[in-house]
């Protein structure tokens, strides 16, 4: 079966200073309808790079070097910025962290929402008007004219995010990609905001990508998590066996270092020793290896793929041996 | 008085005065209300709530970055607002703070040496001579190779920084800490190095600390007691195990509902529609004892019914 | 917002008396002020008489507020070169000068928006890069060489345009004419002008183009056109304003060079022939009018930017 | 992905980005060409510069390069003074706005409040007057010559510097270190003098070139008016003064090109160096 959005063997390059560094390697991923895929990882990982690429959206100085992007059967990177427009915010909407800085603060709401509207639909007056209000509806915000009369700046956390999910929204997308949507707002706001998008998911049939670094998020949202280290995935599987039968030595460590309210006292966390290397593109083996706790010397000798065990894929040769206790 | 008890904030309350629209008025913000709170020798007390719930304010009183409106700060039983200024010389550096964003905390333009060498030499914590060896001792201290010394601020990572911070903060031998959500700027691997770390030293220094933090785990996971915040008062106050297993006030368990929890076995993350009009923002209601085990204080408007 | 600009006006207002204060020291000590309101040319008996009449044997402040009541009452004082009054002078100068800065202000940022965003847009290229030192090296000819430069070129070698006064002697002046003289001013006044402009709006189209807004706007799928001219120009505007509020003063002083090279009837020629004959009472009406104006365009500056910022108001 | 850019070490990128800068590079050569010929300028020159060494206006020659001008003295040599003189000029004038606009910004974003409100009130007085015509005014009033065009532009020069050292002072007073400091006990002059003003010199000496350059280009326009250094003293502006002379504009090239262009090349190398400057100390610039 065809996936709905499928990245083979991405790899983005920067230009930094004049070198070609490698930030996002050899990274596979699917999508289907409908479903919520879970992107984690610290920053720096390349989470956020891997979605610009996929909408085209990168800075001056990066660009996919190799890989290949397919949405609807259809090499995105084949396509021309123009034809990617089409794409953009219409089939697959992006929304970012920060709802503040997102929304352009000398426009209005409406002029806002209205702006993709325009762009992709061609609606009447009336119908345009009717869709706002809808849209409004649609994230939880009443009072409608009020709202569509205000700047960002005059909205609240929670609203300001609201109104960016309605941009999004707009135009049915077929994909809809969250990066790190709510890392900006409190727990109680973050609750309300994500059961949104669970349920708008549920109601348009949307296919999620949720890109974040918290793993609780990760556990109550996801259907399927993609692990990312140093640029690279290192493990993919289903919520169930990210978090109960974890593979990876780094997802295992991360899922250690986690503090909890449930058995806060109970347990001593183990945080991961050392830092993410800073020029991991030129590391020859494992990125992990260095601060994994059942390092061989083959870790940092042997070039690590993306594996299937059991259900899941695994960058880490001795994964196997891991799993079967030594 | 207690002679354990570190910190007394008696009815703290903090006022803004902020340019509004109108240019002749000046609109107020009640940061801080009433709020009244005291840590023990060796504790650390967190402090949880939403942003612009005032959790920062509290702690900038009390560190002296900012005058309260009202309200006394006693520190070791003494009020400190009424220091003289060789009183508060003494004094004050015993209260330190570790900071949100550890990079703008450290001066860029110096090294590691000088950035922990000058207030040590100011407060006569050691001698010219004798302040390299003290330097070693706290880079030991805070888990950074001596060899730190010599490197500027941008060499670091986060958690380095961080680490950094504390042991400046640390150098001045202070006897409480207000840590201003010192890890929420770090990744998830180093936060738990962070917070492993502050408990570590309040074990081995018996320091105490104020623990100001939206993680809601992490502040479980270091703090012996919790107060939960909002809007500008302090709503609940209980042992961290307790307050989240009993939650009594609707904001408490609003909050605790709202958390994530890292497993897809337990469905949490509920927020209801209509949670955030359960309670009264206004209420001046006192808190109450319930449990005198758990040191469980809730408003007492909770407790009569009275409060939603 | 009108509270806002009354408060702009409000702080104004101190810095207002200051410009007099300084202008009233200057004048002071150039000269007598009653020398500056009747000339030179009258009797030691006639001045003391007068002394007494406008109270100079007062303290200062009172003298101060004497000579400033006269400002105010449009008495700039009278030439002591031509015994006209200043006011007169200034205001038959005055027409000159503003067609001229007019000119060059609005064609230097007619210019540099669309070649500064050009620039931010293609970062790091050849045009960009030819562009900013080409920026760079406009700043640095100073103005009076690259109006001999375009003299000898434009009048000298090839003989198309007149580089003296404002239309044609002996001739009815006619707008086609005046528009012939007018072209060489104005375009050295472009050129010395353009540089900054362009850098600073290209400086401030870069940090704009790294805002997260645009990057949610092209991910709207709107279009790179309406990313640019829609999203980023009308943030943009506000350094424009700056940039054009930053201009005023700067070509008030560029014109007295170029009026005096091309023999412009403006009030800088005005001014120029005041200072080589010592003519204060000109010189500080030029000056105190000119800081008005600066004031009030600094002014207007700062309500356009409530205008087009829609946060400032809550500032 | 910021993040991972700033780690890189800084120390390396500011000399990396500076000595990329072909230009700066270039400007960096001419500038110490420009120097070591003012410096050394009487071993240099063929002439004393306001000697009268030839026939009158006489064009480029084995004996005078850059030939004579009106009065028989060596272009050449009245050049090699003149840069000087230029020199002289950017550099004493900086040194004063300089000072004048430190002390100024660091009382006034230091103390903030009354202070801090009448002195940018007066930056602001300053700011309002058009700039040549102050310059101009006070050149009319004063007896124009070196020493009172230094003064007088140094007085001018400064609010630039005043409100630029303000605002990093009232940034730099809200970061954590400052605070951290505040915190620690450490003396308010230690905390201005020692952890401010190291802070606030990038932003500092980046302005502070263009006003080096700023000030050349007034010195020259002032001197081209004759408001400014008074002949027979030479200086690249009162050179280029007979330029308004038709015959001297259409016949005697030799007398205004050279000088006009030894100004643009100063000032131009003073400009590239001061954008290598600003590159340099922001290691994000290139990423953008």
């Amino acid at each position: 079966m065809e996936h709905l959005l499928q990245i083979d063997h991405l790899d983005t390059t920067y230009t930094v200073h004049s070198e070609e560094r490698i930030l996002v390697h050899d990274v596979c991923l699917h999508l289907d309808k409908g479903e919520t895929l879970c992107l984690v990882g610290e920053s720096g990982s390349g989470k956020s790079l891997t979605m610009l690429s996929v909408l085209g959206l990168l800075k001056n100085n990066g660009r996919i070097t190799s890989g290949s992007i397919r949405f609807e059967n259809q090499e995105l990177q084949n396509l021309s910025d123009r034809e990617l427009d089409k794409i953009r915010g219409s089939k697959i909407s992006m929304i970012f962290q920060d709802a503040l800085t997102s929304l352009n603060p000398v426009f209005t709401v409406r002029n806002q929402i209205e702006e993709i509207i325009d762009a992709h639909l061609n609606l009447s007056r009336k119908a345009k008007k009717k869709k706002v209000i809808d849209l409004l509806n649609q994230v939880g915000l009443s009072d409608h004219e009020l709202i569509l009369k205000k700047y960002p700046h005059e909205l609240s956390g929670g609203q300001r995010q609201r109104v960016l999910i309605a941009i999004a929204l707009a135009c049915h997308p077929k994909v809809l990609i969250a990066d790190e949507p709510t890392t900006a707002l409190d727990v109680t706001i973050q609750a309300e905001i994500m059961n949104l998008l669970d349920q708008l998911k549920r109601e348009l049939n949307m296919a999620l990508i949720l890109i974040t670094h918290d793993m609780g998020l990760v556990a109550q949202m996801a259907d399927r998590v993609a692990v990312m280290y140093a640029g690279e995935i290192i493990e993919e599987a289903n919520v169930n066996d990210i978090f109960l039968r974890p593979k990876h030595p780094y997802t295992k460590a991360l899922l250690q270092s986690i503090p909890d309210i449930e058995h806060s006292k109970a347990k001593k966390i183990e945080p991961i020793k050392g830092r993410v290397p800073e020029n991991y593109d030129q590391i020859k083996g494992c990125r992990f290896a260095d601060r994994c706790a059942f390092r061989q010397p083959a870790c940092t000798q042997n070039v690590q793929s993306l594996k299937k065990l059991q259900e899941s894929q695994v960058r880490c040769q001795f994964a196997e041996q891991l799993l079967n206790g030594e | 008085m207690n002679d354990d008890t570190v910190l007394k904030i008696i009815k703290l309350n903090k006022v803004y005065k902020v340019q509004s629209a109108s240019f002749f008025t000046k609109a107020v913000v009640h940061a801080v209300k009433d709020v009244s709170f005291m840590i023990k020798k060796g504790e650390i007390l967190g402090l949880v709530g939403e942003s612009g719930s005032g959790k920062t304010t509290i702690g900038k009183q009390i560190v002296g970055l900012g005058k309260p409106t009202s309200g006394t700060i006693q520190f070791r039983g003494k009020d400190i607002l009424t220091f003289t200024p060789k009183e508060k010389r003494a004094n004050r550096v015993k209260i330190q703070m570790i900071f949100q964003d550890a990079y703008s905390s450290l001066n860029p333009r110096k090294n590691i040496f000088d950035i922990l060498e000058k207030p040590i030499l100011v407060n006569h914590i050691a001698s010219k001579r004798d302040a390299g060896v003290y330097i070693d001792h706290l880079l030991d201290l805070v888990g950074l190779p001596r060899s730190s010394k010599d490197k500027y601020p941008h060499e670091f990572s986060g958690g380095q920084r961080q680490r950094i911070g504390i042991a400046r903060a640390l150098s001045l031998k202070p006897e409480l800490l207000v840590c201003d959500e010192p890890t929420s700027a770090l990744d998830v691997s180093i936060q738990a190095q962070i917070l492993n770390l502050l408990k570590e030293i309040r074990d081995e220094l018996k320091l105490s600390m104020l623990f100001i933090g939206h993680g809601l785990g992490a502040v479980s996971y270091v703090s012996d007691r919790i107060a939960v915040m909002n809007q500008g008062r302090i709503v609940e106050i209980a042992e961290s195990a307790e307050l989240f297993r009993h939650p009594l006030h609707p904001y408490t368990k609003v909050l605790k509902e709202a958390i994530p929890i890292a497993s897809p076995l337990i469905k949490s993350m509920k927020a209801e529609e209509n949670a955030r009009t359960q309670w009264d923002p206004n209420d001046a209601s006192p808190l109450e004892l319930v449990d005198q085990q758990t040191h469980h204080y809730v408003k007492s408007s909770i407790l009569k019914g009275t409060g939603s | 917002m009108r509270k806002y600009v009354l408060k702009k006006i409000l702080f104004a207002i101190p810095i207002l008396i200051g410009i007099t204060i300084i202008d009233y020291l200057f004048m002071s000590y150039a000269g007598n002020p009653l020398q500056m309101i009747h000339g030179p040319k009258v009797s030691q008996a006639a001045v003391h008489a007068k002394e007494i009449e406008y109270g100079l044997n007062k303290p200062f402040y009172i003298q101060y507020l004497v000579w400033l009541n006269q400002i105010l009452h449009g008495n700039f004082g009278y030439s002591y070169k031509s015994f006209q009054p200043v006011s007169d002078l200034i205001a038959s100068h005055v027409g000159p000068t503003l067609l001229l800065m007019g000119s060059a202000l609005f064609i230097s940022i007619a210019l540099s928006i669309p070649v500064a965003i050009y620039s931010a847009t293609h970062q790091y290229s050849k045009g960009d890069y030819t562009i900013v030192t080409a920026s760079f090296v406009g700043t640095s000819i100073p103005s009076f060489f690259s109006a001999l430069v375009v003299i000898y070129l434009f009048t000298v070698k090839l003989g198309w345009l007149p580089s003296s006064g404002m239309s044609t002697l002996g001739e009815n002046t006619q707008f086609g004419d005046v528009f012939r003289h007018l072209l060489l001013p104005v375009i050295v006044l472009v050129a010395a002008t353009m540089g900054s402009n362009v850098r600073y709006i290209r400086s401030a189209m870069l940090e704009i183009l790294q805002k997260d807004y645009l990057l949610n706007a092209r991910a709207k799928g709107i279009g790179r056109f309406l990313v640019i001219n829609k999203h980023a120009l009308k943030n943009a505007l506000i350094p424009i304003i700056t940039v054009i509020g930053m201009q005023i003063p700067l070509l008030f002083g560029g014109t007295v060079i170029i009026e005096q090279i091309f023999s412009w009837p403006g009030l800088g020629l005005l001014t120029m022939t005041a200072v080589l004959n010592n003519d204060y009472p000109v010189i500080m009406g030029v000056c105190l009018l000119t800081a008005v104006v600066v004031l009030i365009t600094n002014l207007l500056t700062d309500i356009l930017y409530a205008a087009v910022d829609p946060t400032i108001t809550f500032k | 992905m910021e993040a991972l850019i700033q780690k890189k070490s800084q120390k390396r990128t500011h000399t990396f980005v500076f000595w990329k800068h072909k230009l700066a590079f270039a400007s960096v050569i001419l500038l110490i060409i420009f120097v070591v010929t003012a410096l050394f300028g009487n071993m240099i020159s063929p002439y004393a510069p306001n000697t009268i060494t030839g026939s009158f206006s006489a064009p480029p020659s084995v004996q005078h390069w850059l030939g004579t001008d009106q009065i028989g003295r060596d272009v050449l040599s009245r050049l090699i003074y003149g840069i000087k003189i230029s020199l002289l000029v950017g550099v004493s004038v900086t040194v004063i706005s300089s000072i004048i606009g430190i002390v100024i910004g660091l009382v006034a974003g230091f103390f903030g409040g009354k202070i801090d409100a009448a002195l940018m009130g007066l930056t602001d007085m300053v700011m309002s007057f058009p700039y040549i015509l102050l310059v101009l005014v006070a050149a009319a009033i004063f007896k124009p010559g070196l020493l009172s065009i230094i003064l007088i532009l140094g007085f001018v020069d400064w609010p630039g510097i005043a409100r630029l050292v303000r605002g990093s002072v009232l940034s730099l007073r809200e970061t954590n270190f400052i605070k951290a400091d505040q915190l620690a006990g450490l003396p308010k002059t230690y905390i201005l003098f020692s952890e401010i003003l190291p802070n606030a010199i990038a932003p500092i000496l980046i302005y502070a070139t263009s006003v080096m350059a700023y000030s050349i280009l007034d010195e020259a326009a002032l001197s081209f008016l004759g408001m400014g250094i008074q002949p027979p003293t030479a200086s690249l502006g009162n050179m280029l003064n007979g330029a308004e002379n038709l015959t001297i504009l259409t016949e005697r090239l030799w007398l205004w090109l050279p000088p006009g262009i030894v100004i643009i090349l100063l000032v131009l190398a003073i400009n590239f160096i001061g954008d290598a400057l600003r590159d340099s100390f922001d290691p994000n610039n290139h990423y953008k």
